[in-house]
């Protein structure tokens, strides 16, 4: 498989992010599939910010060690790299802000001072110089930055790109592949179209990473798309507006990371009491408490699974891609209307802020599940009682009907009991939504399977570790396993993945193999874990190396 | 229409003398009017916290949502944004709205969001049996503070108009009719209403004479509504512990855009989701 | 074993808690162990509210539905416990409130009436009456009630006392035992002494069913105890406020039910993360939601091993009884401080509000442990690498000291960091605590065992369920387990208790079988559940039933 | 002492032209002229939000709490508690404390603790990268209300002077000397003192020119501190929103008991902590 990965770093505030998502551009029209992954600490300017594009001619979803550009804008671009510059990767760098290097100094300080240019530019330069070395046209530069920046900057840049263009000679050439491109998407902006398209009115969040660029996408699109935006005060706030908003019909989302899932789960006890649909974006990053905000983890499996008082179900869906991510994030919506429970999108930064060419033509398509709804006849009884446990569902106003939500324990009516008979009956009824829900989800598949279908390894693993254990796992020659829903656990499909296997690993990015522990409550063996909880996500490599030590 | 099939068949478990009995007939009387004017009462949607007060949402023959403690103002601010068709009249304790939710309520005032809350203010948590609340004067004895809370009250009106409270009143459960007014001024303003009751908690904090020595009603003229000065002055009177005159009525009501106003309704011609984001996705690249 | 059930109903205001405390302190005075279950919906007059006293001649931890003497002061006392009354119990009711009964009518009205004494004392006259039907000395009634009463207040009791003593003849005769008596305590009460036995320095509480009372006990004994109590505007401001003043070097503790324990749980991972000790008392009721709240339940157990994002260690223990109650909330508190973690007191309604003879000498001593304190050599580290992931603590002011507590990822001095490498270290040095605790753990009882010991079938349960399970256990020769400490699980004491066993059934007030998974999640089988999920606890009668069904 | 041996080796990672460096520049100097003065550097305790705001914990020698998000005031009131002899400096965001954790400011102002709250007011969410607060202007467009926000600001020094705060104070990051004045005052005030600060805001929201243009220094006998509608009127004339002439200095100080000073000092004697069980078991049959 042909492909290529380019780094480019630099300072917070230099445009690093944007500078990235250009290069995947290019390589887009060029017909390359993309993954980019954006390193960088909590703060606005300065540090060090890096990103990773990876492009080849299929599907990836994983970042490599090994590069073969190097983009410095910054000495520390070079410096914290240096055991993934080989000999023969090519390094450009800014002669003015790196000292030390090796490879090809572009004068991208004095280009831009000379052409009056703002800082900002560097960046452009860099682009500049980077498509002249790899012998990408400059007219698709131009028209790739036509698109991404302002009117009123393109002149500027353009004629920084252009000294740089000139100031480097061809050093290798990216060949065009001639596929269709494909939109680069972020994982939360694949969220976001997921729920539209399960049919969201609302959504409802306070910023947090890795979650907080959902809130500005669907905010910026709220002429797009049928949906109205709202920040309130906090996620005590979110979360309980939010359960106002779907008792009165709006089918209603919410976004948030661990620290604010915590102040939600109060609300999300009381969804699952008075049984109203509610959709739960939780973009996990490490922990405990403030922890690494913008780097990854999956430490809040558990915590998700079982967030709440009392005893209620719920649906936990992990997308790997954004395919999956798409799907998903519908099914979730539609599944929680129907059961009308609260369900969960658990998501982690490496999902959520990793960027990815999106087929939405490669996504399955989400089950078209619809709420319930009052036929209007009779007596209405929010809670009534049925064989599914689902109550037919009405939104004020409607005629004649007394519409009843409630948070104590209640009648089919909605009116509070505290009836020991008519209590455990009302546990009853939850216990069958969960039982629907989960006979209703062994029609779609809900665990994924890859790799060699006859090996007797299995590397288990949840969310956005697929990128990287699909393609180790097919280096190594071993099958791959993953659940797409988390809760209800998908225990035949599940049993069906490991047929024929002997030896189980978990690849997870926490300290604790949750999914390991998820799959011993069901009955599961697991003979291996290979963990990392430094923030990071893993490197094809790394994880390569570390699976076939596994396995050995 | 007096209101009585507006009240439903569950057991009212109030002490003999709670003032809830009061707000709660208010309340009736107040929505039979509106309806009887013609206001659908399937339009009316009533949202509760948790606590004696949060009662009334059994009692009563009306949509409601019995949320839960202090956050019942978020609930009912989020069904108005979903639908601001619905009137949507929020009841609260002192516990749950000035205790463990006030942030709450200081951004639905500060939102004008156009929901109409009511506070059962006996100055107690009635419900879990008799401790202080942020307005019970120095010195009260709960269970928590047997030898007497050493802090000072918070005037919750106070509180209000520094938050932007479009429409601030103030009721006694003892006083039917005023009661009543202020209901239904509450529910006719288009904005935040905000309607604190002096609730007699027959139980744990019986202030009856105490109120009854002390409330005078505000007469015409006693304040200029639409100024701040004028109803803080009025406000300012009481401070929940020192005796004073407690003035009951209107103290301010102003207009401002609410916050539903800022959604406007959904946009026609876009139930194809799909083709949006197909179309989405092609602008994209 | 001679043993008496009894069973005083009537309406929420009327004193139904403290007529059953005065029958049991009568039994406690007569030689008698003592346990009392008090049943009351959540309103404050009215309704329908009884007490069952057990007293026997050892100690009992749970109640019987099988009634010797019924003393109703409503009709509801009557009707509702209709299956409970056999021909042989001995009923007496007030001739005015309760129409149809059989038994020995006391026309307690007309003598509350005529002595022109308050409603309240209504029953002191039954209690009169049932000392006189039971053969229980005049004499003893009133020192009883000179201890319960307020003086003022005397004299008008004694009155209506006196009166109906002599309404009524005696019927048959409790004998006294001769034993020493026990004073009778609440769990909330042994609770709030276990955590002044540990060191209690500050409790921090907001009012919430079934732990209001533990707030409330040691506000009022703030003279006795050497500990300061605080009541803020919410559980966030408790939890956060609790963690401030253990940075400042006060054992601290916070109560609350599963609904404040949500709004605790960002929180709970700040104390994970910054490794500030801190005790959390955990009541359990029946959610989901507001739910029932003055009702028994073990839905959260999963919600408390898993809340609040990232991984961490806890510690958490789950006392079954009074002696328990006390010993394993002094070790909680002590352990949290050893360790600097933030440890769980799991209870129950039953537990917390149930009444028993409290025998503080045969409580096993809790372990004596004591926080690591800094020696005041070298620069202070306040997360300093040790073996054990342990660092000495310092508490402001100390001199040449910086004591830097962070809720990010940090090094060793405090600092925030986002490098790679010192995360994982620190993440390392929590497993290392997590270790180190469950190695100190395995040298204490941490898994109770009785019954018969050789019977093959082991009937699992924890916390509350101790008395019923024990008891109803003896009668079906089975063996019982129950881990006092629910994490770090003590894997090594449990499969030592299930040594022989064949099956193992656990018995739960769940509707999921909690206790269940989280034995499967240790590995080990559980064949049946018995649950109960209606917000009241077994009685001996309908577990034995049950149990007996499973073994079947 | 100039206090340079305040500033840790920590790297600094505000943005060139935050208004935080010249908050962090004015406390290090007002915590050098108290331990100056003879009160130890290791009384002081700094808590912090989580935020632009908060990343001062890291810079300073100082004890520090860098707490989480919205809740570094009641961590700091409960640091107060366990220890009244330390002195309590918490540095807050305005997201952080009037709008995630709102309810915990008021109740520090209504319970008079004696600790000094400073709000780094950038009137932005900074480190979340420019959304709305509840002190930016109507109409501010950030990115979760790329419209611009419909709803008015809170005055906060209204709402703290409702809530019982007894000092309150206001600075802006770029008039350095006030500013120490005024975190002397605050840290010199025994119980609840409130000090915001008009921060500039380098990336999100750079209202420099704004402030330089609107703000002006309270002077000798333009207020009467001992006042509330004194205090109150001069509050008011500023908005959040509208044009109109800041005022910088301290607004408002009253005296009033302390909440520590609620709990006495602990008992001498209590150490046999059995013994007093068993005291108390014995006394309770
Ligand atoms: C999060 C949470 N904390 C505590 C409680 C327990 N609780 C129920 S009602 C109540 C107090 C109610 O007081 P108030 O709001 O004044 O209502 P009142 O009973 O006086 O009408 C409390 C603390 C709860 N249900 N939820
Ligand atoms: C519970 C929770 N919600 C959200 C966040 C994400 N978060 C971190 S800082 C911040 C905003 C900070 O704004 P402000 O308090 O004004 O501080 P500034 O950065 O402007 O100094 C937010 C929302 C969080 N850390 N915790
Ligand atoms: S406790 Fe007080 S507020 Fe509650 S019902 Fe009784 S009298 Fe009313
Ligand atoms: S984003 Fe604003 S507040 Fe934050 S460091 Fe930069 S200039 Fe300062
Ligand atoms: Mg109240
Ligand atoms: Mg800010």
């Amino acid at each position: 498989m042909r492909e290529y990965s380019v780094l480019i770093g630099g300072k917070a505030g230099e445009g690093i992010n944007t500078a990235g998502l250009t290069i995947a551009s290019l390589f887009d029209h060029l017909g390359y599939r993309i993954y980019m992954y954006f390193d960088y600490p909590s703060l606005i300017r300065g540090g060090h910010n890096f990103a990773i594009i990876r492009a080849a001619e299929k599907k990836v979803g994983t970042h490599r060690d090994t590069l073969d550009v190097v983009l410095a804008l910054d000495q520390n671009s070079i410096d914290r790299h240096a055991d993934q510059i080989r000999n023969d990767t090519v390094v450009l760098y800014d002669t003015y802000a790196v000292k030390r290097a090796e490879g090809y100094g572009i004068p991208i300080n004095q280009i831009v001072e000379e052409e009056k240019a703002p800082a900002i530019t560097r960046n452009s330069a860099m682009m500049a110089a980077f498509c002249r070395a790899a012998g990408i046209d400059r007219e698709l530069l131009e028209s790739v930055f036509r698109r991404s920046i302002k009117e009123k900057y393109i002149d500027v840049n353009l004629r920084v790109a252009e000294r740089a263009y000139g100031a480097i000679d061809e050093v290798f050439r990216i060949p065009g592949l001639g596929q269709t491109g494909l939109p680069a998407l972020t994982g939360n902006e694949a969220i976001g179209l997921g729920l539209v398209r399960g049919g969201l009115d609302t959504y409802i969040g306070y910023p947090m990473t890795p979650t907080s660029n959902l809130l500005h996408f669907l905010a910026e699109h709220t002429r797009a798309f049928p949906v109205r935006v709202i920040h309130p005060e906090n996620e005590i706030g979110v979360m309980l507006m939010a359960l106002g908003s779907a008792y009165a019909g709006n089918k209603t989302a919410v976004g948030t990371s661990g620290g604010g899932f915590c102040l939600m789960t109060e609300g999300l006890s009381l969804a699952g009491m008075s049984e109203m649909p509610i959709t739960i974006v939780e973009g996990q990053r490490p922990g405990p408490s403030t922890g690494m905000p913008t780097y990854t983890a999956q430490g809040d499996l558990h915590f998700v699974l079982n967030a709440g008082q009392g005893e209620f179900p719920r649906l936990i869906v992990s997308p790997g891609d954004l395919e999956e991510a798409y799907t998903w994030s519908a099914a979730a919506l539609m599944l929680s209307w129907k059961y009308q429970i609260p369900a969960i999108v658990l998501a982690d930064k490496t999902l959520c802020e990793g960027t990815f060419s999106f087929d939405i033509d490669a996504a399955e398509r989400p089950p078209e599940a619809s709420p319930y709804l009052w036929d209007g006849e009779g007596e209405y009884r929010r809670y009534a009682l049925t064989d599914t446990g689902i109550s037919p569902l009405a939104f004020p106003p409607a005629e004649g009907a007394l519409i009843k939500a409630n948070s104590y324990t209640h009648d089919e009516s909605g009116f509070t009991t505290e009836d020991a008979a008519r209590a455990g009956i009302m546990q009853e009824k939850a216990l069958r939504k969960a039982a629907g829900l989960a006979r209703e989800l062994e029609g779609y598949r809900t665990v994924s399977v890859s790799g060699s279908p006859d090996a007797t390894t299995v590397v288990a693993s949840f969310g956005s570790q697929k990128g990287a254990v699909l393609e180790a796992a097919e280096h190594l020659g071993l099958k791959t396993a993953r659940p797409l829903v988390l809760n209800p656990f998908p225990v035949r499909q599940w049993k069906e993945a490991l047929d024929g296997a002997d030896s189980v690993i978990c690849v997870e990015n926490n300290a604790t193999g949750q999914l390991a522990r998820l799959l011993r409550n069901h009955g599961f063996s697991v003979d291996e874990t290979v963990l990392k909880y430094d923030g990071r996500p893993f490197s094809l490599e790394e994880l390569t190396a570390r699976l076939s030590e596994a396995v050995a | 229409m007096n209101g009585s099939d507006l009240i439903s068949p569950a057991q009212n478990t109030w002490c003999p003398g709670c003032g809830n009995f009061g707000i709660q007939h208010m309340i009736k009387a107040a929505i039979a009017e509106i309806t009887g004017e013609g206001f659908p009462r399937e339009r009316i949607v009533m949202v509760t916290g948790i606590g004696c007060h949060g009662k009334i949402a059994d009692y009563f023959n009306i949509n409601t949502y019995y949320a839960i403690h202090g956050r019942a103002i978020p609930v009912a601010a989020g069904i108005k944004v979903a639908n601001p068709d619905l009137k949507v009249i929020c009841h609260v304790g002192d516990g749950d709205a000035y205790a463990e939710g006030l942030d709450h309520l200081v951004f639905a005032a500060k939102r004008n969001a156009d929901i109409t809350v009511i506070v059962h203010d006996n100055r107690v948590y009635g419900l879990t049996t008799g401790q202080y609340t942020p307005t019970s004067p120095a010195g009260f004895k709960g269970r928590s503070t047997p030898e007497g809370v050493p802090e000072h009250p918070i005037n919750p009106l106070e509180l209000m108009l520094a938050s932007g409270a479009t429409h601030i009143a103030r009721g006694y459960s003892r006083r039917l009719q005023p009661m009543k007014q202020a209901f239904l001024e509450g529910m006719r303003h288009r904005g935040f209403s905000f309607i604190e009751i002096l609730q007699i908690c027959a139980t744990y904090f019986n202030l009856t004479d105490y109120y009854n020595d002390h409330v005078y009603d505000l007469a015409e003229g006693d304040i200029d509504t639409g100024d701040y000065e004028s109803a803080l002055a009025t406000i300012r009177e009481w401070d929940y512990s020192a005796d004073a005159p407690i003035a009951l009525g209107t103290f301010y009501r102003v207009g401002r855009p609410t916050f539903e106003e800022n959604f406007p309704a959904r946009k026609e011609g876009m139930e194809d989701r799909e083709g949006l984001i197909r179309d989405f996705l092609q602008g994209h690249r």
